[in-house]
């Protein structure tokens, strides 16, 4: 791609993955979550492979550290989950206790941020999985319409 | 015969959809009682003021790990699909 | 050991689901941990699903509210209908539960030395493991719309095993048309779901059972979900893809893929049974299920004479032991509204269908495995090129023989003890249906016959002479299933009354399964 | 029942989208054609399922300090994020088959790449 | 179940053992005279010389040669629909779509 690009996508890029991060840690109180911040730090990779090109982000990001980062972000997620077995599969066993675990009060209030029980934490933890997961599509379907293969 | 198999299952199933989009409730009032649950309940519940995230972490979060587990077979199935493809002979 | 069994329908889907997402990183380890830590998950997950069944036989249904502080508590106290997701597992999932399990098992085992040739076993691995949570969790769940996620994990994750051997077009082919029929059929039921959701705002089955009132609008998202699954589940004329697809697909995963598809029978009966019960016009859907059973009976048997390729030939087999299941539970459906005709020979015709079911997944299986084993050893499909194999591959001819006589329903093999239920109960219904199910079995047979004879008999060919046996984690797998052929031969009553008639009560009683969940309304 | 016309607009759209992807699928030949009727099928199907949660007059149903107000229902939000990712994720996979399939056939038209038959 | 009551598989079982034994019974009267790579273990074939293997074995695509001759029509006519083109896949189940929409709601009004 042109300079131009490139040079924008440098100043764009830390923006999009911080926002990323940001929609991912408040999914419990504003709208958002782990899928679309996930989205959205992916497509700031898919804007790297566009600028950059697939070849040369190859060299410093493989496709089996997002697929570690993926298989991470889902063993956080049903670890979680069953963290919860205690109780039931999925109980939200972290409501009202020392970590996340406070209580809004009812109706109309500004956000707390540590509040939620498991719900921020598999927010996170789907974060990590779909940016890793969508991150390692956009690659390799990049990789693979260019003729470069996956190494295993 | 494809082409007249085309066009009558198209008029019919163009038939069903708008048949149903005018069956349906009026836009607007939809029926409420799982939902309006999950409104009230949501706070005290599962101490989440997003009541979307509530749903899709609490109440329904089965079927996010589906989702993710989707997410997942799908990433798996491409990069297999794309992998170096050399027999080992053995 | 009363948490084990409390937890076990959600364990039995949970832990080869974290096994999945385990072994790309076991398969760094080596590929004997992968193996293990594989084998090990499917392992569990058929104990798990065997004292599952056994508390069922026992003490009835098991409900397992996910998330709420109790399992039993499947509504809110104070409140009227289920707002979390309920797994309702009853005799006739756990009976699924059952063929999946053992078939997923003996597939893995199977695949151990396929992987050898192959690169990217642990992938292949990780998506068998998913496509086997795909099936449990699709017949497990008690809610509309989970039912819509498991069948795509079921979809996607046997569509990317299906284009596994990448270096063939045929694969990727195949693949691809099990892909767009998957994505097309799923959207279809998901629109339905999105229906009988707009009307009632409830999404367990058990509840939308209790509410629904067919309505215009409820017969449209009948229909639909009625024709998806049938199309899911390869009946004529909605087949095609599965011959592409199966005939395709590597090692162990072609049974896998056909017991996902009966996993969508499952989902069928389930939505028919137990979601619209009598409610339905019976008699009307009973004679659509009916007519899609006998087409595909006719329509698969007379195809796969014809074929020439060993796995294509196999796979319009599977088609038309499906019109069997979609005749005996037809006909059963047919006459649910009449006490007297159901209990005459409408239950007999749904248990010969259920118990087809499970005799097919088991010689199906079989058959598909010594299909893969002459494609392993020859490296080609085409029973043209294949000749004098008895020799070389004396145990798979020997397995492939068990499945060929079962499925032909040759007494005194199952196959033959479930088609007898089905022609007996189906005569009392009409005979000219008694008469084509037995016809169908004739050409069964000859089909068979001319695979064995191209295959396996006939004149040493010289350019087979180097072939031998295949190596023994095939023979394995082949064997747990030929044992289980044989098992269920010797002792058919045995195992109708302990899991077969259960599981035909469970389908029938729609008031129970309403019952667990919105508590004896 | 008394149905408003004006009112139930959302579903006639979703109306004619599933009906425009069925007649895409139906007619066009080439495979990534089919795939973005497949695309516009999930659309239509999303749109159903997010505007069956729709209240007049309902707000986000996150709680803040907004001016509060009847809630639009979660569930169909949720059910649509759902069947986003799941859309999303069985499009990567029909495309990168389609990829394939075209390295071995070097055709995107359903009947010339086909080997499989009969 | 009625026809199960009926029906054991163990006395076609005990059955089959038995006429192995008979059958076996028949083998060890016989005379133990075969001698390998003499004219005995050649095919014979009216005293003409024996084809090569490959032309010996009937292929799979030669057998059943009149059951499908006489049914040439109906192969012709499900051949023909067995196209293998994705998009007729698709028609076919929207087809079934409208047909089974039209039962059922046919069925609801009579």
């Amino acid at each position: 791609m042109s300079k131009i690009v490139r040079t924008m996508s440098n100043i764009l890029i830390p923006l999009v993955f911080i926002f990323g991060l940001y929609i991912i840690l408040h999914g419990h109180i504003s709208p958002g979550g782990g899928f679309q911040g996930g989205a959205v730090f992916a497509s700031g990779v898919a804007m790297i492979i566009v600028a950059f090109g697939s070849a040369s982000v190859q060299k410093r990001l493989k496709e089996h550290h997002l697929s570690v980062l993926e298989s991470a972000g889902a063993l956080i997620f049903i670890g979680l989950a069953f963290g919860g077995l205690a109780t039931i599969f999925f109980f939200n066993f972290l409501a009202g206790s020392a970590v996340f675990g406070n209580i809004p009060p009812s109706g109309s209030n500004p956000g707390d941020l540590w509040t939620g029980g498991v719900i921020p934490l598999m927010n996170i933890g789907v974060g990590l999985k779909v940016l890793g997961g969508l991150s390692a599509i956009v690659l390799v379907m990049a990789l693979a319409s260019s003729g470069i293969e996956v190494e295993e | 015969m494809r082409r007249a198999a085309v066009a009558i299952s198209l008029v019919v199933i163009i038939g069903l959809l708008v048949a149903a989009a005018f069956l349906i409730h009026p836009f607007g009032q939809p029926p409420s009682q799982m939902d309006d649950y999950m409104i009230e309940n949501s706070q005290a519940e599962t101490g989440t003021n997003n009541v979307v995230a509530a749903v899709l972490f609490d109440y329904r979060g089965f079927d996010t790990l589906g989702e993710a587990t989707v997410l997942f077979t799908a990433v798996t199935g491409v990069v297999m699909l794309f992998r170096a493809v050399k027999k080992r002979e053995s | 050991m009363d948490s084990l069994v409390t937890h076990s329908s959600i364990l039995a889907i949970a832990i080869p689901l974290l096994a999945a997402f385990l072994t790309p990183l076991a398969s760094k380890v080596g590929d004997r941990a992968r193996n293990t830590v594989v084998i090990g998950a499917l392992a569990l997950a058929e104990f798990l699903v065997i004292i599952l069944a056994r508390d069922i036989y026992l003490n009835g249904l098991h409900v397992y509210t996910l998330g709420a502080a109790a399992t039993d508590l499947t509504i809110p106290e104070h409140y009227m209908v289920p707002v979390r997701i309920i797994l309702e597992v009853d005799a006739m999932s756990v009976f699924m539960g059952l063929i999946t399990t053992t078939i997923s098992l003996a597939g893995a085992i199977y695949s151990i030395s396929f992987l050898k040739q192959e690169t990217g076993g642990d992938r292949f691995y990780t998506l068998l493991l998913l496509l086997a949570v795909g099936m449990l969790g699709l017949e497990f769940t008690g809610d509309m719309f989970n039912f819509f996620v498991f069948l795509e994990i079921l979809s996607i994750s046997g569509a990317a095993l299906a284009a596994f051997r990448t270096r063939f077009g045929d694969a990727t082919e195949g693949g691809f048309k099990y892909i767009v029929i998957s994505a097309v059929g799923a959207l279809v039921v998901l629109f339905a779901v999105g229906i009988l959701y707009a009307q009632y705002n409830v999404l367990s089955m058990a509840a939308l059972a209790q509410a629904i009132q067919y309505t215009a609008l409820d017969k449209i998202a009948l229909a639909l979900l009625v024709v998806a699954l049938a199309m899911k589940l390869a009946s004529v004329p909605l087949h095609m893809w599965a011959p592409d697809t199966y005939s395709v697909a590597p090692a162990g995963t072609t049974p896998m893929i056909y017991v996902a598809s009966q996993a969508c029978l499952y989902g069928m009966f389930r939505v028919l049974f137990s979601l619209y019960g009598v409610s339905l016009d019976t008699l009307a859907i009973g004679w659509i299920v009916i007519v899609l059973g006998v087409l595909s009976m006719f329509v698969g048997v007379t195809m796969a004479v014809h074929q020439s390729d060993i796995k294509r030939l196999m796979a319009y087999h599977a088609i038309s032991q499906s019109g069997y299941m979609l005749l005996g539970i037809g006909v059963g459906l047919a006459v649910l509204a009449d006490p007297q005709a159901l209990a005459s020979y409408g239950r007999e015709a749904i248990s010969g269908g259920i118990f087809h079911i499970i005799n097919n997944a088991l010689y199906k299986g079989l058959l598909f495995l010594t299909a893969e084993a002459l494609f392993f050893s020859l490296g080609t499909r085409d029973l043209n090129k294949m000749g004098g194999m008895f020799r070389n591959m004396r145990y798979t001819a020997i397995f492939f023989i068990v499945g060929a006589l079962a499925i032909s329903g040759v007494p005194p093999f199952n196959g033959f003890t479930s088609k007898l239920m089905i022609y007996e109960s189906v005569y009392n219904f009409s005979p000219v249906l008694a008469v084509i199910a037995m016809l169908v079995s004739i050409v069964t047979l000859a089909s068979f016959t001319k695979a064995f004879q191209s295959a396996f008999t006939g004149p040493a060919l010289p350019q087979h002479d180097n072939i031998r046996e295949v190596p023994k984690p095939m023979l394995i797998g082949m064997g747990i299933l030929a044992i289980a052929i044989v098992f269920f031969s010797l002792f058919p009553s045995l195992v109708v009354n302990t899991i077969v008639t259960p599981a035909t009560d469970a389908l029938i009683d729609q008031a129970g399964y309403i019952g667990a969940v919105m508590g004896g309304a | 029942m008394t149905v408003g016309l004006p009112f139930n607009i959302p579903f006639l759209a979703v109306a004619a989208l599933i009906s425009i992807s069925f007649i895409i699928i139906l007619t066009q030949r080439n495979l990534i054609k089919l795939v973005m009727g497949i695309v516009i099928m999930q659309a239509g199907v999303n749109l159903f399922l997010v505007s069956l949660g729709y209240r007049t007059g309902g707000i986000v149903p996150i709680f803040t300090h907004a001016p509060e107000g009847a809630m639009v229902l979660p569930v169909p939000q949720a059910l649509t994020l759902t069947s986003i990712v799941i859309g999303v994720a069985c499009t990567a996979l029909m495309l990168s088959l389609i990829v394939l399939t075209y390295r071995h056939t070097g055709d995107t038209d359903a009947e010339k790449s086909r080997i499989l038959k009969g | 179940m009625a026809s199960l009551s009926t029906w054991s598989p163990i006395v076609l079982v005990v059955a089959f053992l038995i006429l192995v034994a008979v059958a076996y019974f028949f083998r060890s009267r016989g005379e133990a005279r075969y001698k390998e790579g003499t004219a005995q273990t050649q095919v014979f074939l009216a005293g003409e010389e024996a084809p090569e293997p490959e032309k010996r074995h009937i292929r799979a695509q030669n057998m059943y040669w009149g059951f499908f001759q006489a049914l040439k029509q109906y192969y012709q006519t499900t051949m023909n629909a067995h196209t293998g083109i994705i998009n007729d896949y698709i028609i076919w189940f929207t087809s079934v779509v409208a047909i089974a929409a039209v039962i059922v709601f046919i069925a609801g009004m009579v």
